[in-house]
């Protein structure tokens, strides 16, 4: 395996940075704004795509900024794992960018020009997130997307919004200063390196209370990934505007919380020591009370958006619970989820939105008969739900496979029972919002009413539309993804 | 507080009286202090100065360098007063008195102007009418104490005195000026503009004596490298050059001192006090 | 006892001297009006001005003026003799010192003069009371 | 000849008399010849940083005198990093006050930038110096001038402050006054080297040299706040006018922490220091307590000033006890902090005095929606508080990883625990006030507009531009951190 110098890595992070100012210079004309944003978009694709062949040819695409310290510099490296969330990222990022046109304008929303600025860093963070070298420029990413997105929460600038903003914050600071730099800081006294390798940095310098801290410190420390308890940010969150919802906090910025997990369990600590140590199975145990716990909680919640958070919490622990399987197996079923879930989730946060757009509606009790006015919508939410519970023929059945295989494979009979029954969890909290749309009967209207079909306007349908075709089309042709994984994780 | 401060002293004291056990006994001549640097400073000096008061030697030429700032504290403690105290406001009451007739005014409204001259005559609040005696005495005496002061500054490279000695020695002569008689006598005749131009000139004369030596290609204050400009004394070179800034430092000292004192009596308002 | 009376002979100036720094000291800390902090503050500073002059001096010698004939003509009569004068370090230090501490004076005073002007009074706790009014 | 370092210091003290001098022909004049006078030493400084990179350290002997008779000018990699950083803050700062000194202290404008460059004068002399007696001199130049422009701020109140000022720091100089006074009994000598190349000879155990040392630098912590000794500060810097307090509050604590650092190398040695003492635990200590006291006071305030000022004592504390953790990456990470804490208290008080500029009052009250009103101040203001709070690629993060990973050598995981605590504090300090900025208020929260809501309401550019460098200066010195560390420190601790 070379690697390759190359700057796209650098463009393809610059481009969304360098593209505010213009966004700002014309904030009074909204069109020029918007087709900024898509140039932006369609460049960072271009750039992510185009480097797609040298890694999947088994080649890195590297790049040193500035040297900071020995083994601890400024440096970007794409290899399989991260370009695969390079790729969910921007290609969902022009998605969303479509579907927020029509939301906050359907909405009439103010600062609009704020929210696409910010949005874009946000998007630029991610995508160094992904191309990080090391541990050093992953944190930094990290706390830029975390400072990018305040805004973006608080969007609304009303007291409920303050106060989420205000624990989102503080869950996501807190958690990155207090746990993860000590411990960043840490590992480079003891091995004097951050850069990361599928072979783990450490040396047998850990003993095995050390590393258990420094796991534990890591996997809660990475807030972002919503490993309870340090999950409810996310609920809060959902005062946000719903594209931030659909993008940040179902993709992009729950997905750097889990991608730097699985780095660091991946390529600081390595799979050897923390299989020696047994590691594994304690994150697995973190893990499964998440998604379980989640997903009961996602059962009683009322509001569509809630639902979607708590779901979302458990889903993202399944990646975890993949990676720390340890076998390839698992690897490889957690880490597509990355992929999988994203287009699945997204989809239902678009349904949220294109109904509230268009009927005000926030709550599930209210959604009795909906179906009726906006087939496409729910159709929609209908291939979404299937892709996070699992069922073909949605990519989400892929990674469920690979999952539920991996522990058959490990015989670990307790942590499938895990999964199937989380998978139960997920059909009851989603499918009967699919059948009450279609064939309940609303309240408020009359009996025997004429049903018109009111759909959302265009900007709003055409891109959950697409999200999920796209889930369903993963399912057909998943392998592009795979090779990547392998290549990433060399499995 | 009190006993706080009790502590402090006993803890500070302690430490002090602790350090003392290794020092040299007073007065010991083969301390370190009495022979590292004194003895090359003793030896040397007046074969490379010419100077034989070794302090004023020591003050204006090996150490000048510290001087230089010496005299820009004084500057600056000259300029804190100004700029603490000095207050433009008129004061709102002012005292009169008609001479003709001797009937004294109180004049309350700062819009009425009323020139001083042979017809009125300004007067302090709390007005005494200033002893004769004191008066001429002082009228007599002060002239002496400023040729004495020219003298203490001239004279500093053979026998005690100095810069700072003779300005301070002038500006008293001022300040007695301005007691026996009332501060507006001293303000007549040097003036605030005066004495803050004074001020700042002394100090830059020291400043511009080293700048010229830098000129003339030697290091700053290096007084050595003013020989071509006194063709007439070149061995006394050094010895003029630390004249010179003596002249500089009393000049800077003699205006301060008339400074704070003048803003700190008449807390800035220049117009009356002591 | 002998060698602690020694000692104190061999030292007494240093300590005479820090003990009037104390005094000092302890004024500066512990008095309650500004004015007599600053006499604190002066006799702390002069008590430290004597203690470097007293390092100047050696036994049996005299004040660093040098003596005979020093007409400047090139030659110097008589070569000299370190210990016959005294250090003239501490002097040029000391006069320094004392011109910063009568600079910190003035501006203490300044200062003074518009406290009193302010707030009618220099004793601290009457100030606190009066800052904690408004 | 090289006169640079001369130079250097000269410039503004001859600018000082020059402008008190025109003032009498045009009050406007003093300005414009301060300005000249900054940007002057600015330059000779960068020319001085350049030789000591280029050809090691520069020494200047004044009056031609060789030292220990004379005294000289000695750079080095530290003191050049530290008259660069010191000349260029009080260039900018002079910018930015061209505005706001006119409008706090109208009447006597010129006297002020005279007092301004003569203060500029000290601090530069101070790092310059290599001689004890002449660090004592112009210490209290310093002292004093920031005594009298401190009492130029809110009638009666500051000057309050500047009396208690002057009383602990006349304690503070008399307590070095002293100890140089034990070093000279002992060594006979004032010159840095030659005073340090005496103590060699003498034994480690000597009450003289141990008092001597405790003296100093007991004087010099009063000097720079130090946690137990700060009570001078937070009043002096909160009520001093803010066209000072912009320049003393990130220069002066971090001048007196270079003299305590440049006392601990040079003068005393490392060796004394920490293997003869045995007072590093207890120091580090000190530190940690410093860290949080501060961290935590700031935490009560309710007026932005107060609780920048109280945030300075807590960086004290880091500077403090990195030196002290008797390692090279704890001294290296509290040098380069000096550096990083003075960019970042400038940046913030250069956004405060903005602020201030516009709206009067700084107490959180005051300052709703003031990201709308002026993005561009609070763009400084947000970048300046994340470097306090160590996000990365600001410098404070960088300072903060020497230190934190200098305590992990030197096995003090409190001083480790203290940093990552008062980062926590601080990112609560600052996103308190952000979140009070950014939501107006809440009446006019929902305008329907393009922006936000409010108007725009910035200050001039001239006190925009400094901002914007220093905010540049910030990162700049973050991604170079390694490059700083390696050329100009890590030589100087060889």
């Amino acid at each position: 395996m070379e690697s390759i110098i190359s700057y796209k890595p650098l463009l393809a992070v610059l481009i969304p940075v360098l593209v505010i100012p213009v966004l700002m210079s014309s904030a009074r004309r909204p069109n020029v704004r918007e087709a900024w944003v898509f140039a932006a978009g369609f460049i960072m694709f271009a750039l992510v795509v185009s480097m797609t062949p040298v890694i999947l040819a088994g080649h890195r695409i590297e790049l040193t900024l500035f040297r900071l310290m020995p083994g601890a510099d400024i440096a970007f490296r794409v290899d399989g794992l991260g370009m695969l969330f390079a790729l969910v990222a921007s290609s969902l990022y022009i998605v969303t960018s479509l579907y927020s046109i029509g939301y906050m304008r359907g909405l009439k929303e103010h600062g609009q020009t704020r929210f696409v600025s910010f949005f874009a860093l946000a998007i630029a963070s991610t995508i160094g997130a992904a191309f990080s070298a090391n541990l050093v420029t992953l944190y930094l990413f990290y706390e830029m997307l975390s400072l990018a997105t305040y805004p973006l929460v608080a969007h609304h600038e009303d007291a409920t919004s303050r106060i989420s903003a205000r624990r989102y914050l503080t869950f996501i600071l807190g958690t990155s200063i207090g746990l993860v730099l000590p411990a960043m800081i840490y590992c480079y006294h003891v091995t004097g390196t951050l850069e990361f390798s599928t072979s783990g940095i450490f040396a047998g310098q850990l003993s095995k209370p050390g590393a258990t801290v420094l796991v534990l410190m890591f996997v809660f420390g990475f807030a972002k990934a919503g490993v309870m308890p340090f999950h409810s940010w996310l609920p809060a969150a959902m005062v946000a505007p719903t594209p931030v919802s659909a993008l940040l906090h179902a993709v992009a910025v729950v997905k750097v919380g889990v991608f730097s997990i699985v780095r660091v369990l991946t390529g600081i600590f390595g799979v050897d020591l923390l299989g020696a140590f047994h590691l594994g199975t304690l994150v697995m145990v973190i893990a499964s009370i998440t998604i379980l716990v989640s997903s009961c909680i996602a059962l009683s919640q009322d509001e569509l958006k809630r639902r979607l958070a708590f779901s979302t919490i458990s889903q993202l622990s399944y990646i975890i619970f993949g990676v720390a399987m340890l076998s390839s197996m698992g690897q490889l079923g957690g880490v597509i989820h990355i992929l999988m879930h994203a287009f699945g989730k997204i989809t239902l946060f678009f349904c949220a939105g294109a109904i509230f757009v268009a009927t005000g509606k926030k709550y599930i009790s209210q959604m009795k008969g909906l179906g009726r006015q906006m087939p496409v919508t729910f159709a929609a939410f209908f291939i979404g739900s299937l892709g996070v519970i699992g069922l073909p023929p949605t990519g989400g059945f892929y990674s469920k496979w690979h999952l539920i295989s991996g522990t058959l494979e490990a015989g670990q009979t307790v942590f499938m029972v895990v999964l199937l029954l989380s998978s139960f969890l997920n059909a009851c909290y989603f499918l009967p919002i699919v059948f009450q749309g279609f064939f309940g009967k609303p309240d408020d209207a009359p009996v025997n009413a004429p049903v018109t079909v009111r759909e959302a306007n265009l900007c709003l349908v055409v891109p959950l539309a697409i999200t999920a075709l796209a889930s369903m089309a993963l399912f057909f042709f998943p392998q592009m993804f795979v090779d990547l994984i392998v290549l990433g994780l060399n499995l | 507080m009190k006993f706080l401060g009790f502590v402090i002293v006993c803890l500070t004291g302690g430490l002090l009286l602790y350090g003392t056990l290794d020092l040299p006994d007073w007065g010991d001549p083969a301390s370190p202090a009495s022979t590292h640097l004194s003895d090359d400073y003793i030896e040397h000096i007046l074969e490379e100065t010419r100077v034989p008061n070794l302090v004023t030697a020591v003050l204006a030429d090996y150490r000048g360098y510290d001087t230089m700032f010496e005299t820009a504290v004084v500057f600056c403690a000259g300029l804190a007063c100004f700029l603490l105290l000095r207050d433009f406001r008129p004061k709102k009451d002012r005292y009169f008195r008609h001479i003709p007739t001797g009937v004294m005014l109180h004049v309350k409204n700062p819009e009425v102007r009323i020139i001083p001259g042979n017809e009125f005559e300004h007067m302090d609040r709390e007005w005494v009418p200033s002893d004769r005696i004191i008066k001429t005495v002082c009228r007599i005496l002060i002239p002496f104490i400023q040729i004495y002061a020219l003298y203490v500054v001239a004279h500093g490279d053979f026998s005690p005195g100095g810069g700072f000695q003779g300005g301070v020695i002038f500006g008293s002569s001022l300040i007695l000026m301005a007691i026996s008689y009332n501060l507006k006598t001293l303000m007549k005749r040097v003036t605030e503009k005066f004495l803050s131009i004074f001020a700042a000139t002394g100090v830059l004369i020291y400043v511009g004596l080293g700048v010229l030596a830098m000129i003339m290609g030697g290091r700053f204050l290096d007084y050595g490298m003013l020989a071509p400009l006194v063709p007439w004394d070149p061995g006394h070179i050094r010895a003029l050059g630390m004249l010179g800034v003596e002249i500089g430092v009393g000049i800077a000292v003699m205006a301060v001192m008339v400074i704070i004192y003048v803003n700190i009596v008449s807390e800035g308002r220049h117009d009356e006090g002591l | 006892m002998t060698e602690l009376l020694a000692l104190i002979v061999a030292k007494y100036n240093f300590w005479l001297y820090i003990i009037l720094m104390m005094i000092g000291l302890y004024a500066m800390i512990a008095k309650n009006n500004l004015m007599k902090k600053l006499v604190g503050m002066n006799i702390f500073q002069t008590a430290i001005i004597l203690f470097y002059v007293s390092i100047g001096y050696k036994h049996g010698a005299t004040l660093p003026i040098i003596q005979g004939d020093h007409g400047g003509h090139g030659t110097h009569g008589g070569v000299i003799h370190a210990a016959e004068y005294i250090n003239p370090l501490p002097h040029v230090l000391m006069l320094t010192a004392i011109v910063v501490s009568v600079a910190t004076f003035g501006v203490a005073m300044a200062l003074c003069v518009r406290v009193y002007r302010r707030y009618q009074t220099l004793e601290e706790d009457e100030l606190r009371i009066r800052l904690s009014e408004k | 000849m090289n006169h640079m370092p001369a130079i250097l210091v000269l410039a503004p003290l001859s600018g000082a008399f020059f402008s008190g001098l025109a003032a009498w022909i045009k009050p406007w004049l003093s300005f414009y010849i301060a300005l000249a006078a900054t940007c002057l030493s600015g330059v000779a400084a960068i020319c001085v940083l350049g030789d000591v990179m280029a050809a090691g350290t520069v020494q200047y002997r004044m009056a031609g005198w060789a030292p220990p008779m004379g005294i000289e000018l000695r750079i080095d990699p530290l003191n050049a990093m530290v008259l660069v950083l010191i000349s260029a803050i009080a260039f900018l700062n002079l910018v930015a006050s061209a505005r706001s000194v006119d409008r706090e202290i109208p009447d006597r404008a010129p006297s002020f930038y005279v007092m301004y460059q003569l203060f500029v004068v000290g601090l530069l002399g101070v790092s310059a110096t290599g001689d004890l007696f002449n660090l004592y001199v112009l210490i209290e130049i310093t002292s004093l001038t920031s005594y009298t422009m401190i009492a130029l701020g809110e009638e009666g109140r500051s000057h309050l402050a500047a009396l208690n000022y002057i009383f602990i720091g006349v304690i503070g100089a008399s307590f070095y006054l002293l100890g140089v006074g034990y070093l000279y009994i002992t060594t006979g000598s004032l010159n840095m080297q030659d005073v340090a190349v005496i103590l060699q000879q003498i034994p480690g155990s000597s009450s003289a040299v141990l008092t001597a040392f405790v003296l100093c630098i007991l004087g010099v912590w009063i000097k720079m706040a130090l946690f137990p000794l700060h009570v001078w500060l937070p009043n002096a810097y909160a009520f001093a006018p803010v066209g000072f307090a912009r320049v003393v509050a990130p220069l002066m604590t971090k001048v007196m922490v270079y003299v305590m650092v440049r006392l601990m190398v040079t003068v005393f040695g490392l060796e004394y220091v920490f293997n003869t003492l045995h007072l590093a635990d207890i120091v580090v200590w000190l530190g940690v307590i410093a860290i949080l006291a501060g961290a935590f006071m700031a935490l009560f305030q309710t007026d932005l000033r107060k609780m920048l000022t109280y945030i300075i004592v807590c960086e004290i504390g880091y500077m403090v006890g990195g030196a002290w953790l008797g390692n090279t990456l704890g001294m290296a990470g509290a040098i380069l902090h000096i550096l990083n804490d003075a960019l970042m208290t400038f940046a913030l008080f250069l956004a405060l005095g903005n602020i201030v500029y516009v709206r009067k009052q700084v107490a959180f009250s005051n300052l709703q929606g003031l990201f709308a009103a002026m993005p561009w101040t609070m763009a400084g203001l947000v970048l300046a508080a994340l470097s306090i709070i160590g996000v990365p690629p600001t410098c404070g993060f960088f300072s903060k990883w020497y230190l934190v990973l200098g305590a992990f050598e030197a096995g003090a995981y409190h001083f480790a625990a203290a940093l990552i605590i008062s980062s926590l504090v601080c990112a609560v300090l600052f996103f308190k006030v952000f979140e009070i900025c950014f939501f107006g208020p809440m009446a006019t929260s929902h305008g329907h507009h393009d922006h936000g809501g409010g108007v725009m309401t910035e200050a001039p550019v001239s006190m925009l531009v400094p901002l914007g460098l220093v905010s540049t200066a910030i990162v700049a010195a973050g991604v170079y951190a390694g490059t700083i560390v390696n050329t100009l420190i890590l030589p100087f601790l060889q």
